[in-house]
């Protein structure tokens, strides 16, 4: 690795600068100077400028790159988890006194709504989902996607969709039947106006989202990997991302069909969910818990990903037991499937049908458990690094092992019987979903952030955030279990004092102003490094995996040449044999990336990826223009069908010269 | 640090139309719309165990003329589709201008056979359960046909114009997988929405 | 407006000896008891989990010589995913799943079900609650208080015919829902006479979070009293309070047995006065709070579905006189 | 013929000899997949028909229907099993210029796939014979 280690401090552009801008035809950038693996100067430059990215506001609209769209992911993912966090803030500011009044009943459903929808469809499925739009393709040692640009379609309707969902918070417009929007709460009789309307139409269109990057991550996975890479050398958290693919793939549609026939019996006056009409309002319960429970698994599934690539890096050891982990994964994903009901105890099923449920629900606990003594075997001795991400490696074992385990005691019938719908459930989901998730995406952030950025975030200010998120979370929902046994239900908007609930509250709210706190502190530190942070070079923390072999950021075209690989830890392969592998004869003047086969990655053809193009973001526009619609008129979905198909046309339209070879 | 070249991909395939990522894109999108039919299907069945009756007392179910017409016109499309897929794998431009444009004309005929149908349902989407959910598959399945016919339109006009070539047919491999499956998923339709009132 | 409601409502609140906190681990019935000892065990277990494994990590993690890694051997490195990762939860799981059907089967099912029958109706935001004879006609309405008798396995037929709300009386019996177009049952069976708190669990709207009752378990002799005064029609003994009920339109949604009121919007007041509290358990029954109930309804409840309403003062002082007589 | 059934064979033309050892190729790409396919699918049945014939069950008055779901769900999972087991005893024998490795792991991945599926049919089984059939469903 001859510029393994160069720090390169000139290269750092910050995440909002794509690379490459404002690079001249006859200037040559730095990073190209002395080609790279193996290519050439000239070629390497020819070839950045045909991955560039254009520079000016107007091309924004028009970027196709991963390394771009999976950015704007992150960052706007980001900016809705901030936002819910606020909520969250006036929630906890709200229930600090009995009888308080900072926030009304009906602002604070409209929060409490916001809050939960924001947290699961506009944050945590989009981050994880930009993680993996991010890294995957650089992990399989891929130029991109294999669908550039439906991978900016996917974006744009997410940024339309969750701008529009949050902006209705404002206008006054919002939801209030909780994230969950049970019928018959939320149909027209009992629910008029339109703030149930924005929830199903965005929520289906967010879920577009969901979907194209599900299907370009399961082919990008299946299709474009380095020739060598092998079912059996990808990394683990590649693995978590198909996995996590597949559920979104047959998660979604559930929910999709639930807010289509909400939508339906609220915009032309079906009978679905109308227990006087013949509907059942349990089905909406069946349907959206068929998504809503695999959707959970959908944003811990690849923060194990996460997990498992920090600790090898911060180990320096492979991985134990890998044929046992990608079991895990794809068992956490099987048995996702299978616990739906869990959520409907107390709906007066009969019980032998919720004992099935019983035994799966608990079923969950192997898989994760196999995870995380496979982790502590690999960590088993080894001379741990314990930098930020390490500690917050640390910091998610705590805690999702304790929500695991309340996971595992809601689980039982009876026992779930006294806890469901109380405050012991909200401590039970945060300690999953924060720990499971928010804890390794911190962790990965300080973990990929030297690779995208080209710049290290502090580690100072990273030891503190990692400690206050801690104390602040534990401190804020530790008392919740105490608060759920004690009576108090989930989703009210104030209590009365002689409940005895309020010591407990007051906790719970300053915990949440530390965490709060704590996450700041990332924030800024993220923002500073920018700028500030230290060159990082190609690989500062000494990876195993293939997004380390090329400059930080990444090249345009992510690898100058694409990697041979002949292990699951490639990286390490090339330092200690000092030799690298690489695929050649892509040509250099149009985008192209290597096909290999599914199962053992060898390769067979060459794919011609399209370039910059402002289709995706009209079409994203006229679809956003056609589920606004909808809010107000049936009409809107045929107008808006046809509509956005001539979009799709002039699109896929074949642009003379039609290749010839 | 030495640097190798291991594989030459200057000899590569820049087509390999039934084998390009966009195929496996398409069944991506396959997958999906299965998993709503088969969602939207579980729910007829949820919907018709609650009820007392079902269709309600007095609901005929639809009559069984037109969509069993529908079912045979449906695969006879794809049978075209095919055979332009053949044409064009050899090169016969001609055939397979022709065969698109015969599935076109065959699955408009189904529309029209659909549509006739729907306006002979004794029930509407407002009056109960069960005709919401008839006609929110019928319309479902509607939604699916004409997407394809759209789609298979402009792939028409494509190849009246030439575009196509043995190696250039991407467009066409991706649009018969996607019209398979239209033609294909009719039939678990059908079974429920005519057969499964009849005889469960 | 706001100390006016704090004060409204804290200062004259002595709900007679509420033993609402505690809840889950403060069992009164026999099903209660047997889920909260559950709990306990599944607590104690979970706890020692949680320390083995986190021990594990962090002893593993610091077990390396001074930098030097330690190698562990391929067999102790299976035998530690299969003993953690494998049988241990393993054994959890045939725990729980056998506990949860056994203890399941018993909280649930009807076990002699000798006390009353009555039918829970979940309203928009309290609680109807109707005791039934045994051929399932109705013997008395009452609201947001339910009596039973100590030692008695009342069945409870839960109904809504609006959204879905959710029963929970933690001290009794775990929660069941409310679901329009479905009827659920419940059994709860006190062991001790005593007073509970309630309240609805599912989220049902705007005043989801004040949809509370009360339960009050008394001995089967003051039970059996309690409930042939609730069946009595109201002798009327206010009739100038009657009348401005009648006139400001109380009679439109309430329902008082004996007089012209039979609104069926609003719980049913006939034995208003005996009650402990007032608009679903949130502030104690006086004549203040009531008078401020009346006139400033959503001040307390904001967006509750009774219109507020502010009589002349004589009127009010009449239609106080005219409640309070309902015993 | 598009990759998805053979998954990994390649699409070249090939003579007679060839065509026969791409054909088992064919299918020692696809067995070590039914452990995947049919462990998941074995739970997934015996769940979800199981779940949903309880009420049936109750009116039946009887189990039958449901000892038999569990007869043929285990089943699946064994054929599934024996399918995985079957691939990994051979992958010490794959050609050495494809991947052994992979052919092991996913061989081994459907196997304990398999006995997953099956801990989870036969908790539910056991667990349920503690339940009266109507339990729950009194209206």
């Amino acid at each position: 690795m001859t510029d393994a280690t160069a720090p390169d401090g000139t290269r750092g552009r910050g995440a909002g600068g794509a690379r490459g801008h404002g690079a001249e035809p006859e200037g040559l950038p730095d990073y190209v100077r002395g080609g790279r693996d193996g290519l050439g100067e000239a070629e390497l430059a020819e070839l950045e400028r045909t991955w560039q990215s254009p520079p000016g506001f107007l091309a924004w609209f028009t970027h196709v790159n991963h390394t771009n769209i999976g950015r704007r992911f992150i960052i706007t993912s980001l900016v809705f988890f901030a936002l819910a966090g606020l909520l969250a803030l006036a929630m906890r500011l709200q229930l600090a006194q009995p009888l308080n009044d900072v926030l009304g009943p009906e602002a604070y459903n409209q929060v409490m709504t916001v809050h939960g929808t924001a947290m699961m469809f506009l944050f945590a499925i989009p981050a994880m989902e930009g993680a993996a739009i991010y890294l995957a393709p650089l992990m399989v040692g891929a130029r991109d996607m294999a669908f550039p640009r439906l991978n900016a379609f996917g974006y744009y309707v997410y940024l339309i969709g969750g701008t529009v969902f949050f902006l209705s918070l404002p206008f006054g417009l919002a939801p209030d039947a909780g994230w969950f929007n049970y019928v018959p709460l939320s149909s027209k009789e009992f629910s008029a106006g339109y703030g149930i309307d924005v929830w199903t139409t965005m929520i289906t269109f967010i879920e577009v989202s969901a979907l194209t990057a599900a299907v370009e991550l399961i082919v990008t996975i299946l299709k474009l990997r380095a020739p060598g890479m092998s079912l059996d050398r990808m990394p683990i958290f590649v693995w978590a991302v198909l996995v996590m693919s597949f559920m979104i793939l047959f998660a979604m549609p559930s929910v999709i069909v639930a807010s289509a026939l909400l939508m339906m019996d609220r915009l032309v006056d079906t009978a679905f969910f109308d227990a006087a009409l013949g509907g059942s309002p349990l089905l909406w319960q069946h349907l959206f818990w068929f998504f809503g429970h695999p959707e959970v698994y959908i944003i811990l599934v690849p923060a194990l990903g996460i997990v498992t690539s920090i600790v090898v890096t911060f180990t320096r050891r492979s991985v134990f037991g890998y044929a046992a982990l990608v079991l895990a994964i794809v068992g956490i994903g099987m048995v996702s499937f299978g616990l739906w009901v869990h959520h409907m105890y107390t709906t007066g099923l009969p019980l032998m049908g919720r004992s099935f449920f019983m035994a799966a629900s608990a079923m969950i606990a192997i898989p994760s458990g196999v995870q995380v003594y496979c982790w502590i075997a690999t960590m088993w001795g080894a001379r741990v690094r314990f930098a930020t991400p390490m500690l917050f490696v640390l910091g998610f074992f705590a805690i999702f092992i304790a929500g695991g385990l309340t996971g595992v005691m809601v689980a039982s019938v009876p026992f779930d019987r006294q806890v469901h719908d109380s405050y012991f459930v909200v401590a039970h989901f945060h300690y999953v979903l924060v720990g499971g998730s928010v804890f390794p995406l911190l962790a990965g952030l300080y973990y990929w952030f030297p690779k995208a950025t080209g710049r290290m975030m502090s580690e100072r200010a990273g030891r503190w955030s990692c400690g206050l998120v801690f104390v602040g979370f534990n401190l804020a929902f530790f008392p919740m279990h105490q608060l759920g046994l004690e009576g108090m239900p989930r989703r009210v908007y104030t209590y009365l004092p002689e409940t005895g609930w309020t010591l407990l509250n007051q906790l719970a709210t300053a915990g949440s102003a530390i965490l709060a706190l704590g996450f700041a502190i990332t924030l800024a530190n993220a923002a500073l490094s920018l700028r500030r942070g230290a060159p990082a070079g190609d690989d500062p923390w000494d990876g195993p995996t293939l997004e380390w072999a090329t400059t930080s950021p990444p090249l345009n075209c992510n690898f100058a040449r694409q990697a041979v690989v002949q292990s699951g830890n490639p990286v390490w392969d090339r330092r200690r044999a000092e030799v690298s592998a690489h695929v050649g004869g892509l040509r250099t003047d149009r985008r192209e990336t290597i096909v290999t086969t599914v199962l053992d990655a060898r390769p067979h053809a060459v794919q011609v990826l399209p370039g910059p193009t402002p289709w995706p973001f009209v079409s994203a526009l006229v679809a956003s223009a056609a589920f606004l619609g909808l809010i107000f008129t049936p009409w809107a979905y045929v107008l808006g069908f046809f509509a956005a198909f001539v979009t799709f046309v002039l699109w896929f339209w074949p642009r003379r010269p039609w290749r010839e070879d | 640090m030495e640097h190798r070249i291991e594989v030459d991909a200057a000899e590569l395939s820049r087509f390999a139309p039934h084998d390009h990522p966009l195929w496996w894109g398409i069944l991506g999108a396959v997958a999906i719309e299965a998993a709503v039919v088969a969602n939207l299907l579980t729910s007829y069945f949820y919907l018709a165990a609650q009820a007392e009756a079902w269709p309600p007392d007095g609901v005929d179910p639809p009559a069984l003329l037109w969509p069993t017409l529908v079912l045979f016109v449906l695969p006879l499309s794809s049978l075209t589709m095919w055979w332009a897929g053949k044409g064009s794998d050899a090169g016969r431009r001609r055939q397979l201008a022709l065969g698109v444009t015969a599935s076109v004309g065959l699955a408009s005929l189904a529309l029209v056979f659909r549509s006739i149908q729907i306006a002979e349902f004794d029930i509407r989407w407002d009056e109960h359960a069960y005709g919401s959910i008839l006609w929110a598959v019928t319309g479902f399945h509607y939604t699916h046909v004409v997407s394809a016919i759209v789609g298979t339109a402009v792939v028409a006009v494509l190849a009246w114009r030439g575009y196509f070539t043995p190696e250039r047919q991407l467009g066409v491999v991706v649009d018969t997988l996607y019209w398979y499956f239209v033609a294909g998923v009719f039939l678990p339709i059908y079974l429920v929405l005519y057969w499964a009132p009849r005889l469960l | 407006m706001r100390v006016c409601r704090l004060a409204a409502v804290a200062s004259a609140f002595a709900l007679a000896g509420c033993d609402g906190a505690g809840g889950v681990l403060a069992p009164a019935s026999p099903d209660a008891r047997l889920v909260a000892s559950l709990g306990w065990w599944m607590f104690a277990s979970a706890i020692f989990v949680l320390i083995v494994t986190l021990g594990l990590v962090l002893v593993g993690a610091n077990l390396h010589r001074r930098g030097e890694p330690r190698r562990i051997s391929f067999r102790a490195s299976v035998l530690l995913v299969v003993a953690g990762g494998v049988a241990a939860p393993l054994l959890a799981i045939v725990a729980v799943a056998i506990s949860g059907v056994v203890i399941g089967d018993e909280v649930e099912g009807p076990g002699g079900a000798d006390g009353p029958w009555i039918e829970v109706r979940g309203e928009l935001w309290w609680w109807e609650f109707r005791y039934l004879d045994e051929d399932g006609e109705v013997v008395a309405v009452t609201a947001n208080e339910l009596h039973l008798p100590v030692g008695r396995r009342a069945r409870l037929r839960l109904v809504s015919d609006n959204v879905i709300h959710s029963f929970w009386a933690p001290n009794l019996q775990g929660k069941t829902d409310l679901i329009p177009g479905k009827v659920n049952l419940l059994y709860a069976e006190p062991e001790t006479p005593g007073t509970w708190r309630g309240q609805c669990a599912e989220f049902c709207g705007l005043q989801h979070g004040l949809m509370g009752f009360v339960v009050v378990a008394e001995p089967p002799g003051d039970f059996a009293r309690w409930l042939a005064a609730q069946a009595e029609p109201h002798r009327v003994t206010e009739p100038e309070g009657l009348a401005v009920f009648d006139r400001i339109g109380c009679a439109e949604c309430h329902t008082v047995r004996g007089t012209s009121a039979d609104g069926e919007d609003g719980p049913d007041l006939t034995h208003l006065a005996s009650r402990q509290t007032l608009a679903a358990a949130t502030i104690p029954n006086s004549r203040g709070n009531l008078g401020g109930w009346i006139t400033s309804t959503h001040t307390i409840k904001p967006g509750a579905k009774m219109p507020s309403r502010i009589p002349e003062p004589e009127d009010l002082h009449a239609l106080l006189d005219f409640l309070e007589s309902l015993e | 013929m598009p990759d998805i059934f053979h998954l990994g064979r390649d699409t070249s033309p090939k003579d007679g000899r060839e065509k026969v050892r791409a054909a088992q190729e064919g299918r020692e790409a696809l067995t070590p997949w039914l452990g995947w396919v049919c462990g998941p699918a074995a739970w997934a049945l015996h769940q979800g028909i199981g779940y949903a014939m309880v009420p049936w069950l109750c009116d039946l008055g009887t189990r039958w229907p449901y000892h038999l779901l569990t007869v043929v769900s285990t089943g699946l999972c064994m054929v599934g099993a024996w399918a995985a087991l079957h691939a990994l005893r051979r992958s010490g024998r794959v050609r050495s210029e494809r991947s052994e490795g992979r052919l092991r792991m996913m061989a081994l991945v459907g196997l304990m796939l398999c006995a997953a599926a099956l801990t989870g049919i036969a908790i539910e089984y056991g667990a349920s014979f503690w339940l009266s059939v109507c339990a729950g469903i009194d209206r």
